[in-house]
């Protein structure tokens, strides 16, 4: 066990891969000798050198073009796009082929790239270096789509990520990439895909949110505790694949849901998520499920902490759905 | 620059082939071009009469496809467009497998998940193609690295037209292997057209071929429909990529006889006497010439080859034909190596759909 | 009023559009001297020229990049992209641009472009030429979202687009550009958007559709109408804006839900509008609401026929939700 | 090919300049290049105190983006990249407007929604920036294909970098370009650098106005810190666009002295040494001597320029910081022209929000 921060454990995690497998590489713009933007990849071109830590041209397209193509070979690409704002040029690839490739090929062709990002708000990033769009690849059916909250998972997810034999887009926090740290297992401990983690657990209502808004779920958990409301509070941390049945089962023991996330509410996520409860959990919930998110607005910049949620949002609408149902 | 129409490169200029085809492989040649030419035809007419749902022909294109497979090793890995038939039919895949594919039945190796012609043959290193243009292009650059990488010493070679060449995976790919010196070699079937655009308002520039300078490295204009102009251009580039000397573009120009698919009326924007003009350098006619003024064909031997060729293909039809369709669930196979929680849940509603005689198969 | 299929009056919207504003332009690949693959620009360069008719290079890329340009100088462009599965080069032009110029530069550059694409299944396309992807632009602020399902609704939704001062993508179900035709209002007549249309009116369930699932729908409405039960019918036809008022008000009287559309199920449209209809609608909701879709695969050639939605499972699906509830 | 330094051009050399600025105009753009350098000066340690929250510095580039300005037309369209401040100022963008928009606030025209130096002014014909790279490349081929439709004598010119030209819609903008021969200004400031990635690692073109010859057009190589040679060579480029005869392509060839960005630390990738060597060539101290040299300029009076210089940026920052912010919920507007209900009912919610205390402004 080591302390570290989520950003640390990323590295750490990205290292272990490599010493493990000489078939893991590591490329992306500034990854090499400047350690990434946000020194995920620090110290990785000088154990590895540059066969398998490629700084490249300034083209995401070229970034998970060629990927593709190393994965298809065999190699193990982690591929790293500077911002999630910035993965536009590359979706032709990420959603034509890269999460059809297994598939249009009859299971011949299987294509296991990591796209790991640094995601989201909360760092004074205006319009494009503050978004979430982990919708888009949720419904992308044939990539999976993972984020961690804590150092913990962002090494033992991103392990799962590398050994997995489909295409994982890994998102990271990067408000609380430094911000958040804790205990991080060494050596190469997984964590498994497609399992919920519980971070508190609670009987009035169900708080659903990852990334960042895991810290400001608990937060809202803390102030509904001294009003004497018991919310449980779920990380997803695994959107595709889901977990459904820790989802329902937290709601039929609870019967209110709030879903909290930073993107943007129309067909966000969470749309998902309380389609799926209202579906399958509708005869237990007292009350409608709240959505609490970002605005359906491209994201501002001044204005940043009124756009996200927070923790007073958060318990308010929990609140609200205790007293509503 | 404006460099005319043989070479465009002057940085380290190509050498002569190291090799050229000997007799006997130019008349195996001619007859994968023939057997390419003779599915191409009858494809068409399959078309028409419902059999298949759709097609992609390549007449015009043998020699430039066949040349250029005819140069690479069985280990170097193939990423095609959709018009490739020559190449797959000369790397060796078999006529049934490809009538599977158009059919997509159960002996389709990509389980009917795609409209003809986006074929893949894992054995044959022949990656499955999809249609997004130009994005195998960055793939096959990626490959590449990975083999260098692995110390395998093949190349990879991917083939687009000249609509292509404005695409982002053109851009990017050929930066990338120039930036990292990768075996790839790009071969760009410039057959004049984009579907309804010309060549000439597809990009200002002379020659496509000259674009590779832009990245760095050379690129080479080569007559498409000779077969072994076509072979001593790929055995150079194939020579100069495994020797550490990067990546070649080379533009085959070629000319698209039949219309760009079955879903295409090529008389909305082309003439017939354009058509005729380059009817007059059909490759397999080239050929034949080149084969019978060698004394290597005449006109029953070359009966024969046609008449065996379209004999393989009603033959490879047929037990396609036979072949039973795909199992209705299999569309739910492939999307990951192994079913998510959800995939088996709608999966099982589909199974009770079915069972209930709510879907019928 | 005059007799058309639904692309013959995509086509006279066009040229109608074309006629009335000299600004009105339209480019794409194969639109000028093919008349477009599906013929819906045919004959217009031949009226309104090359300067107002533009073949372009094979690059979508292209396409939304300089129409974005045109529409900043105050011309009304109108892109075709051939199908929307090959929308994705443009990708980043389109929601890291096009969607949020106004925003992004305060209100001094709106970016009225008009993005027409075929889109969905039933052809037989298969993986690529089937696909029905509109969540991603639904989830993205700034663009409006537009599905016409006749021939009428084409026609005037077009205009309607045209006109308008924001980005529209304007998606044209391919499935039914020719088996459905029905009466058009000649000339400028404009159908607004944010307004449902209801297609069949009943008091058991609620049926919501939009593009070719429209006559699935009815059809379906057909079979429950032979047993007894009485479908309402919407066609949603305005995604962004939403005619959420329509949809509530219909729940509301008939208690039950059933959403149908071609695109892959998870984080797909159906889910917004369950979850707004959980949220709005709860307690008026007898029973799960339910989501008839295509299946989080990705599209299939052979078998699309049991990809697809039919009559026949919409039926079912809204029988078992009567039951249910 | 391998062109050398100057002009790859071979199809139709540009003509020399047809004018060269006035002593006066010199003089007026050495003042330009001053305030420049002095606000980039003054924003760094403003971002450093926490005053403003991240900046874009531009020190190094004044020269070619002063130049490449005075050569152009007010009614030309700017689409600048994010580091064009040498350009606003050029175009008579008040430092006050400049200031407003790096703090964010209700002076601001974009209403606080991005991050500093991502600006616009539509008075000024100044396209509002965005951060992916490379996307105002073809919308400036757009604008200028819809001005020439509109019979407008104009020009576009679109700022970016090396680093830009790995883009897509550096591909896809160049060749719509060449296809349409779009009166567009190709303005590359190759810096040297794309945060750590080298010039050399970004292509292997030996140069990058080489390019444009992929598309058939003509590429320019010019001394970015030579304020009169870029003034020249967006001059003949502007004329010959206006003229019919096409775009082209301008690599100004400078160098970025100090970090990307106020997140950047350049000591991790390039060498005290090579900004020592560039800094050699400083264009502001370039052009002081060219003055200097032909009596306009003198120490005392460039003294009091620079005080005047410093004391203007002194004032504009402190009225900007005088402003109040942007209004709490003016986040919510211009999504759209009109609000759909559902942002009204979003904007209610938030409003509801405010007024019980939940959400504080
Ligand atoms: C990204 C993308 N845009 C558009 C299309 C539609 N399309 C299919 S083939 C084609 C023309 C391709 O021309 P070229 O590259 O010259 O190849 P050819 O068909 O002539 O062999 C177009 C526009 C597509 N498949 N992908
Ligand atoms: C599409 C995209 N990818 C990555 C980034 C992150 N990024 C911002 S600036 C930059 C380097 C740009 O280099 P260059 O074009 O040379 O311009 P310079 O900053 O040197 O002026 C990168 C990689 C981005 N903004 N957009
Ligand atoms: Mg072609
Ligand atoms: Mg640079």
């Amino acid at each position: 066990m080591t302390e570290l921060t989520l950003v640390q454990a990323v590295n750490r995690g990205l290292a272990e891969a490599m010493r493990r497998d000489p078939n893991v590489l590591v490329l992306g713009e500034d990854v090499g000798v400047n350690g990434g933007v946000f020194r995920a990849t620090d110290g990785l071109l000088k154990e590895f050198g540059e066969e398998r830590v490629l700084d490249t041209p300034l083209s995401e397209t070229g970034i998970v073009g060629t990927a593709i193509g190393m994965a298809l070979y065999g190699l193990k690409p982690v591929a790293e796009i500077q911002f999630l704002d910035f993965i536009y040029p590359a979706f032709d690839q990420i959603v034509s082929e890269l999460a059809k490739f297994r598939y249009r090929s009859g299971g011949q062709y299987p294509c296991p790239v990591v796209i790991r990002t640094p995601y989201g708000g909360g760092i004074k990033g205006g319009l494009y270096h503050s978004q979430s769009t982990e919708a888009y690849f949720c419904h992308t059916a044939g990539l999976k789509v993972v984020i961690p909250s804590t150092p913990a998972d962002a090494k033992g997810l991103l392990l799962t990520a590398i050994q997995d034999e489909d295409p994982v887009m890994f998102l990271e926090p990067k408000r609380i990439y430094r911000s958040v740290s804790g205990e991080v297992p060494d050596g190469d401990v997984r964590v498994p895909f497609g399992r919920a983690r519980l971070v508190r657990d609670g009987t009035d209502v169900s708080i659903f949110a990852y990334g960042a808004m895991v810290p400001v779920a608990s937060e809202a958990a803390d102030t509904l505790a001294a009003e004497g409301i018991s919310a449980e509070v779920i990380d997803l941390r695994s959107l595709v694949p889901l977990d459904e049945a820790a989802a329902v089962a937290s709601v039929e023991k609870t019967g209110r849901a709030v879903i909290v996330h930073e993107a943007a509410r129309f067909c966000g996520f969470g749309a998902e998520l309380a389609a799926l409860l209202a579906e399958k959990a509708l005869y237990s919930l007292k009350a409608p499920i709240a959505r609490v998110t970002g605005y359906d607005t491209p994201f501002p910049y001044a204005l940043e902490h009124l756009y996200l949620p927070n923790a007073a949002r958060v318990a308010h609408a929990a609140r609200e759905t205790v007293r509503s149902g | 620059m404006n460099s005319g129409a043989s070479s465009t490169g002057t940085r380290s200029p190509p050498s002569a082939p190291a090799v050229s085809l000997t007799p006997a492989e130019l008349l195996e040649s001619y007859k994968t071009m023939v057997l390419s030419r003779a599915t191409d035809e009858r494809c068409l007419t399959l078309q028409r009469q419902g059999r298949i749902g759709f097609y992609v022909p390549a007449s015009g294109q043998e020699a430039a496809q066949v040349g250029c497979a005819r140069a690479l090793s069985g280990d170097d890995w193939i990423f095609p467009a959709y018009r490739e038939i020559g190449v797959a039919l000369a790397r060796g895949v078999s006529l049934e497998r490809l009538f599977d594919q158009f059919i997509g039945n159960s002996g389709d190796l990509s389980k009917g998940r795609q409209m003809p012609n986006h074929y893949g043959f894992r054995e044959q290193r022949f990656v499955t193609a999809s249609s997004p243009i130009g994005t195998q292009i960055t793939q096959a650059v990626g490959a590449a690295i990975a083999a260098r990488r692995k110390r395998d010493p093949i190349v990879t070679v991917t083939f687009f037209g000249d609509g292509a060449t404005s695409s982002n995976d053109f851009h990017a790919g050929l930066n990338f292997a120039g930036v990292y010196r990768a075996p790839t070699i790009f071969f760009c079937q410039n057959n004049q057209w984009a579907i309804s655009l010309p060549r000439e308002k597809q990009t200002r520039s002379a020659t496509l071929a000259e674009k590779a300078h832009a990245y760095g490295f050379d690129g080479v204009v080569v007559d498409g429909t000779d077969l072994e102009a076509v072979y001593g251009a790929v055995a150079t580039a194939r020579a100069r990529a495994l020797a550490g000397q990067g990546p070649t573009l080379i533009e085959a120009q070629v000319y698209r006889f039949g219309p760009h698919s079955t879903s295409d009326d090529p008389h909305r924007y082309r003439t017939d006497a354009e058509v005729a003009h380059w009817k007059e350098t059909d490759p397999v006619q080239r050929l034949k010439q080149r084969l019978s003024a060698a004394g290597q064909l005449d006109e029953p031997r070359d009966q024969m080859l046609w008449e065996a060729a379209r004999g393989e293909v009603s033959r490879a039809l047929e037990a396609a034909e036979r072949r039973p369709p795909v199992e209705p669930a299999s569309f739910f196979d492939d999307v990951f190596a192994r079913p998510t929680p959800r995939l088996e849940a709608e999966r099982a509603e589909f199974d009770a759909l079915v069972q209930q005689g709510v879907v019928k198969p």
